[in-house]
């Protein structure tokens, strides 16, 4: 019968997949994995929506940075410091990953060091952010320059911002006890969003200062 | 704001050639250590760091004078 | 397998193709009504590229009729044909078919066919309005809340409300917007373009049938948007110079001094039923339509002065009529948009001053 | 059984659910983790908010019997049709479609115990009642006057409650954001054991489709109002051309969430008629790959014609081509999904239930939609078209006798299931036939009014007093489209109050969610079950192994001589 030897490999995989003692964790694990990454796809949309936006409002005029009803173009933003800037937040994420592979090799000090480092530089970043902030001479209201450029920046800043307290909760559980083993989706998904903050600013970077 | 001038700038994009240097090195080794990771966390992964190994390299290209330049 | 071959011999059913059969000639009869459907006449075209957007809409009607009529017929007709029956039993179950991919196919191929069909004949038609010959006159039309302004080369003033333009005579029209977002749509010219504040479209058509048309505004632009409307023209070429050198005469009239003295509250009283009722009460100032009430110019505390600040004075009145007022209370449009020639003015001054005199009395 | 003897092993029991059943009222229908109360929920709130919005619809009719307007003032009249336009697509055919059918319907239909993430779910469902109770509280400060669609620049100077619009539609964004995630990775994640994605059943199929929209889509909806709310209440300059901006570019934002929206609106609708179909005609789905695979392809091409709403707008004129000939290609997707229904039509035993009496009238009115829609997407005849009334016969025609006619049909379909009562099948053939007649009389004469000059969004139409008799033809079609509903409302009721208690299976269908008791228990299935086949085979015993036999009593298929269909009205 066909119906027979249908069950009989249904069977087989549902009992190789039940056969892991951990499984429920697995799978639990998977189904989060899985949300987070649709999660983070979901916020590519919404920072390519802004950058259009920016594209748009770029291209509606003849010249770049625009100028102003007075006359006079507005300055470019400054590209050694964001620069400087920038590697700081990239170095970030050089650290976080050597955290995450230090806490798969049960690397406990050393995952706490680069943790901390990692959550140092992202202060840094924010810092830094906030002086450019301080001496800017384009104004949110003032331009679609300006609007563009705080509106993309100060959403990435807030994740930034997430981030930060994100990776301090992670330390502190971390050092709790909370993860073990094999069982450490919050950092795999820390880790991944950490990342995923120097990735959009690798595009803001180049958007804005670069280009 | 407007870009610092003269030997501030030059400091400022030496600095920033050598941090990205330092960075995207690390990156990329890291990258590549990773390379044969499978799972959809570490294949996340490494698309993530290599865009952020990209960006090291629009550093050093802003930094020795290729992009951002007016 | 089986089931299938079962299948294949199985007929499609009683009267199937007696009902494809009548199907097709519904389909034919009305494809002919929809061929030669007055359509024009119950909406009149002013001339190309009316005429062509027409002829697409029947072709796509007829091709959307039969679809339609086939789905619909077949839809009744199974439903009726192959109904369960008290006969059948509770657990009767129908034809256990799962697949016929020809006919999947081919129901993937004609669609396909079909719609490239309207696709192609919609690009060229596309085409041809983009390569309209000729720039013979070209001339702008600009939205206002809630007015359509029209400029014709060569003539200081715009037209507002109105349009003319010469019959068989190319017309390459410029659209673009004072405010916010309008659009310009005539029905009987089949074409329409958003007007956007700061971009120009261009519309390109060639009137040929001498009459009175409609332009609305299709695209919502605030509280009056329902009545923002215009009057298209197409006139004889005699006519049109005729209205252009009147419209010159006018123009050079209206930039002579308002003889205030010569206004007739009467006139005014009907002017101002016609012109201005739909913004303004002649209640206080507070009785609010869109501007404020006028009935109390003079001695309204609440109205101790115009809204520009001066004191009201028949010249001061006469100012705002012929300037317009824009500021923090709204926008009041000029003389032109309200097309008021010096006679009016004065008319109006007059009528408006007397208000304020019988409620002092 | 030797596979009884397996079940548990197959499917775990009831103890290896996401959470413990919880106690207390508050935690049991209030903030429920548990899909089915939560699509319960969405129920009752969009239905609610079903009414009120259709109540300004009726005072939209009303205004206009008369060329000067008959009852309210142009800037009221501005604000009821944008409300309504709103609040039924975000507050009421959004949530019903993905959030009542998708969370009560979805899980059971993949033998899940719940959604991947119960507690986004919760979530998702608390935002939509908060965000469409602020908006319709900006009646109270100015509703906004710019439709639902909002352009700027109009509306960055309108009245004070579309920032609440801006408010409200954000957060019902970010809510469907999170629906889709949620159903996304549940239906990739947490399908029964033996269910491949070929013997996923339909409306699972438009599930995933609609979640992939609503989570990638409405992002860009979220942007969109975040950025008209930034220049509304800080001066930031996004849209206003006088200071840079470009009001096309909102549009192109909008568009590129609203478009997909109406697929996020229709494809659960179609797999809403995909499950009633087999089930009335007592046959398989006809094409069941070329339906599911339609989906997707309908999801994907969705993505890329947004700019088909703006031909008249000011792109670049030789953009209109692309967006075109791709708008065409979606009627071949769709095309098959009607052959296909009608293919299953064929050779069927029909049983004139009101859920398939809706099912064939969704067939007739969207099928109409769908070519006045292939006429619109024609760049020349859209010129002439575009923001009359022949787009709000359109819309009506794909909104209204498509998703609400499906939603209708599902609601008679899955109303046992949900409630565990049945409804009267007399009074739902009545509710039928008067809301098929008084749709059509309603919405067909706006299709000629749009040609003849009636633009959308008008308050009056003094110009053109000649168009008072079809305007008055549609408003009594709207009265009479009132009255049907209250039929359904008096069904529902008494179906409630004093409704027969219905069987685990009272229509014999064949997909998951039959498999246990009415109204399901709250971990859904005892044992999860094993999947061995795709569930519309008619005639071969049931493609499941390891149900509870307590709950799934009386289903197995075929129970000779016992629960017959229900009766022709």
């Amino acid at each position: 019968m066909a119906a027979a030897s249908s069950f009989n490999a249904t069977h087989e995989a549902i009992t190789v997949r039940y056969n892991s003692v951990d499984h429920a964790y697995a799978e639990q694990r998977d189904i989060r994995l899985l949300g987070f990454v649709l999660f983070l796809i979901s916020d590519v949309v919404i920072f390519s929506a802004f950058i259009f936006a920016y594209l748009y409002l770029r291209n509606s005029v003849p010249n770049w940075p625009p100028i102003t009803k007075g006359g006079h173009q507005l300055p470019r933003f400054d590209v050694a410091y964001a620069a400087i800037n920038s590697t700081i937040l990239f170095g970030s994420g050089a650290t976080m990953h050597s955290a995450m592979e230090s806490w798969k090799r049960l690397d406990k000090p050393a995952f706490n060091l680069w943790l901390l480092a990692t959550i140092v530089l992202g202060i840094a970043f924010l810092g830094g952010q906030g002086y450019e902030y301080h001496s800017a001479q384009v104004t949110w209201a003032g331009s679609t320059m300006g609007a563009s450029f705080f509106t993309l920046t100060g959403l990435h800043g807030f994740h930034v911002f997430i981030g930060i307290i994100y990776l301090c909760v992670l330390y502190l559980q971390a050092n709790r006890g909370v993860y073990t083993g094999s069982k450490y989706f919050g950092l795999t998904a820390g880790t991944l969003y950490w990342h995923f903050v120097d990735v959009i600013w690798v595009a803001l970077f180049f958007l804005f200062y670069l280009w | 704001m407007e870009g610092a001038t003269g030997v501030t700038a030059s400091i400022e994009k030496s600095i920033a050639f050598v941090f990205a240097i330092v960075v995207g090195g690390t990156t990329s080794f890291q990258l590549a250590k990773d390379w044969k990771s499978t799972g959809l966390d570490n294949q996340v992964t490494k698309l993530l760091l290599g865009l952020m190994a990209f960006g090291c390299i629009l550093v050093i290209l802003a930094a020795v004078g290729v992009l951002g330049g007016v | 397998m089986a089931q299938s071959r079962a299948h294949r011999k199985m007929s499609l059913g009683p009267g199937f193709w007696p009902v494809t059969i009548a199907l097709t000639i519904v389909n034919v009869a009305i494809s002919y009504v929809i061929a030669v459907f007055p359509f024009e006449q119950l909406v009149p075209i002013v001339g190309a590229p009316a005429d062509q957007i027409d002829t697409l809409f029947r072709f796509m009607s007829v091709i959307g009729n039969a679809i339609f009529v086939y789905v619909l017929g077949y839809l009744v007709y199974f439903a009726i044909v192959w109904r369960w029956r008290p006969s059948d039993g509770p657990d009767a179950i129908g034809v256990q078919v799962h697949d016929v991919p020809k006919l999947e196919f081919w129901w993937t191929v004609v669609p396909s066919i079909i719609v490239a069909i309207i696709a192609i004949f919609s690009v060229r038609i596309w085409a041809g309005m983009q390569n309209t010959p000729g720039d013979v006159l070209t001339m702008e039309a600009i939205g206002h809340q809630f007015k359509f302004e029209f400029r014709y080369p060569k003539m200081k003033n715009s037209v507002y409300d109105s349009m003319h333009v010469p019959v068989d005579t190319p017309v390459t029209l410029n659209v673009t917007s004072a405010d916010v977002l309008h659009s310009f749509w005539s029905p009987s010219l089949r074409i329409k373009a958003d007007m956007v504040p700061g971009l120009v479209q261009t519309l390109r058509f060639t009137p040929e049938h001498i009459g009175k048309y409609a332009i609305i505004c299709t695209e919502f632009c605030g509280t009056q948007h329902a009545n923002m409307a215009a009057a298209l023209y197409v006139d004889s070429q005699q006519a049109f110079g005729a209205w252009l050198s009147a419209q010159a005469r006018q123009q050079g009239q209206a930039s002579a001094p308002v003889a205030l003295g010569s206004g007739q509250a009467a006139a005014g009283q009907a002017l101002f039923g016609q012109k201005c009722s739909t913004c303004h009460s002649i209640g206080p100032f507070n009785q609010k339509i869109v501007g404020p009430g006028l009935g109390h110019l003079f001695n309204d505390p609440a109205h101790p002065a115009l809204v520009t600040g001066e004191k009201a004075s028949p010249a001061a009145i006469s100012h705002i009529l012929i300037s317009g007022y824009q500021g923090p209370i709204g926008v009041m449009p000029n003389r032109q948009a309200n097309a008021l020639s010096n006679q009016d003015i004065a008319n109006l001054v007059a009528y408006l001053t007397s208000l304020s005199q019988k409620k002092q009395r | 059984m030797a596979v009884a003897a397996h079940a548990g092993f197959i499917g775990g029991d009831t103890h290896d659910h996401i959470h413990p059943e919880p106690q207390g009222f508050i935690r049991k229908y209030v903030f429920s983790l548990d899909a089915k109360v939560i699509g319960i929920q969405y129920m009752v709130a969009a239905f609610l908010f079903f009414l009120i919005s259709g109540l300004l619809a009726e005072v939209v009719r009303t205004q206009l019997l008369v060329p000067r307007g008959a009852i309210l003032s142009n800037d009221t009249y501005n604000g009821v049709y944008s409300l309504h336009g709103s609040s039924m697509v975000w507050m009421v055919i959004i949530p019903l479609m993905t959030g009542a059918f998708g969370n009560f319907v979805m899980p059971l239909q993949i033998g899940a115990r719940d959604v991947a993430f119960p507690w986004l779910n919760l979530l998702s469902f608390w935002l939509f009642p908060v965000s469409a109770v602020i908006l319709f509280s900006s009646f109270l400060i100015g509703a906004p006057d710019a439709g639902w669609t909002e352009y700027p620049p109009i509306s960055v100077q309108g009245p004070a409650g579309t920032s609440l619009w801006c408010i409200a539609i954000f957060l019902i964004g970010i809510s469907s954001t999170m629906t889709g995630l949620n159903f996304m990775v549940t239906i990739v994640k947490m399908r029964a054991p033996g269910m491949t994605f070929t013997r996923m059943p339909l409306f699972v199929w438009a599930s995933l489709a609609t979640a992939l929209l609503n989570m990638v889509a409405t992002a860009a909806l979220s942007a969109a109002t975040a950025a008209l709310f930034m220049e509304r209440q800080f001066n930031v300059p996004f849209y206003d051309p006088t200071r840079g901006g470009s009001p096309l570019l909102w549009q192109h934002m909008f568009w590129f969430y609203s478009h997909p929206a109406v697929y996020i609106m229709i494809l659960p609708g179609f797999g809403i008629v995909s499950e009633v179909f087999p089930t009335f005609a007592r046959k398989p789905i006809f094409g069941y790959k070329m339906i599911a695979f339609s989906s997707i392809a309908i999801a994907l091409l969705g993505f890329m014609v947004w700019a088909h709403h703006m031909f008249t707008s000011g792109m670049a004129p030789w953009l209109a081509l692309p967006f075109m000939i791709l708008t065409m290609v979606i009627a071949v997707p769709t095309g098959i999904k009607i052959f296909s229904w009608l293919a299953t039509l064929w050779g069927g035993k029909i049983h004139f239930h009101p859920a398939m009496l809706f099912s064939l009238g969704f067939i007739a009115t969207f099928t109409f939609g769908g070519i006045t829609g292939v006429f619109l997407s024609s760049v020349p005849f859209d010129y002439d078209a575009h923001g009359t009334y022949f787009i709000v016969a359109h819309i009506h025609y794909v909104l209204f006798g498509g998703s609400v006619f499906a939603l209708y049909s599902g609601l008679y379909y899955w109303w046992p299931k949900i409630t565990g009562r049945m409804m009267s099948n007399t009074l739902g053939v009545w509710h039928f036939w008067l809301t098929f007649l008084a749709f059509n009389v309603t919405f067909l004469p706006m299709h000629l009014l749009g040609l003849w000059g009636m633009p959308r969004r008008v308050a009056q139409y003094q110009l053109h007093p000649e168009f008072q008799f079809w305007n008055d033809v549609a408003s009594v079609g709207s009265y009479v489209l009132a009255l049907s509903t209250l039929i359904l409302i008096y069904n529902m009721v008494q179906s409630l109050l004093r409704g027969r208690r219905a069987p685990g299976n009272p229509w014999n269908a064949r997909t998951l969610e039959w498999m246990t008791t009415s109204p399901p228990p709250y971990y859904n299935f005892r044992t999860i079950p094993a999947v061995l086949k795709n569930p519309y085979n008619f005639g071969e015993p049931l493609p499941y192994i390891g149900l509870d036999e307590a709950e799934s009593a009386g289903s197995t298929h075929p129970p000779a001589g016992s629960s017959p269909l229900p009766a022709h009205a």
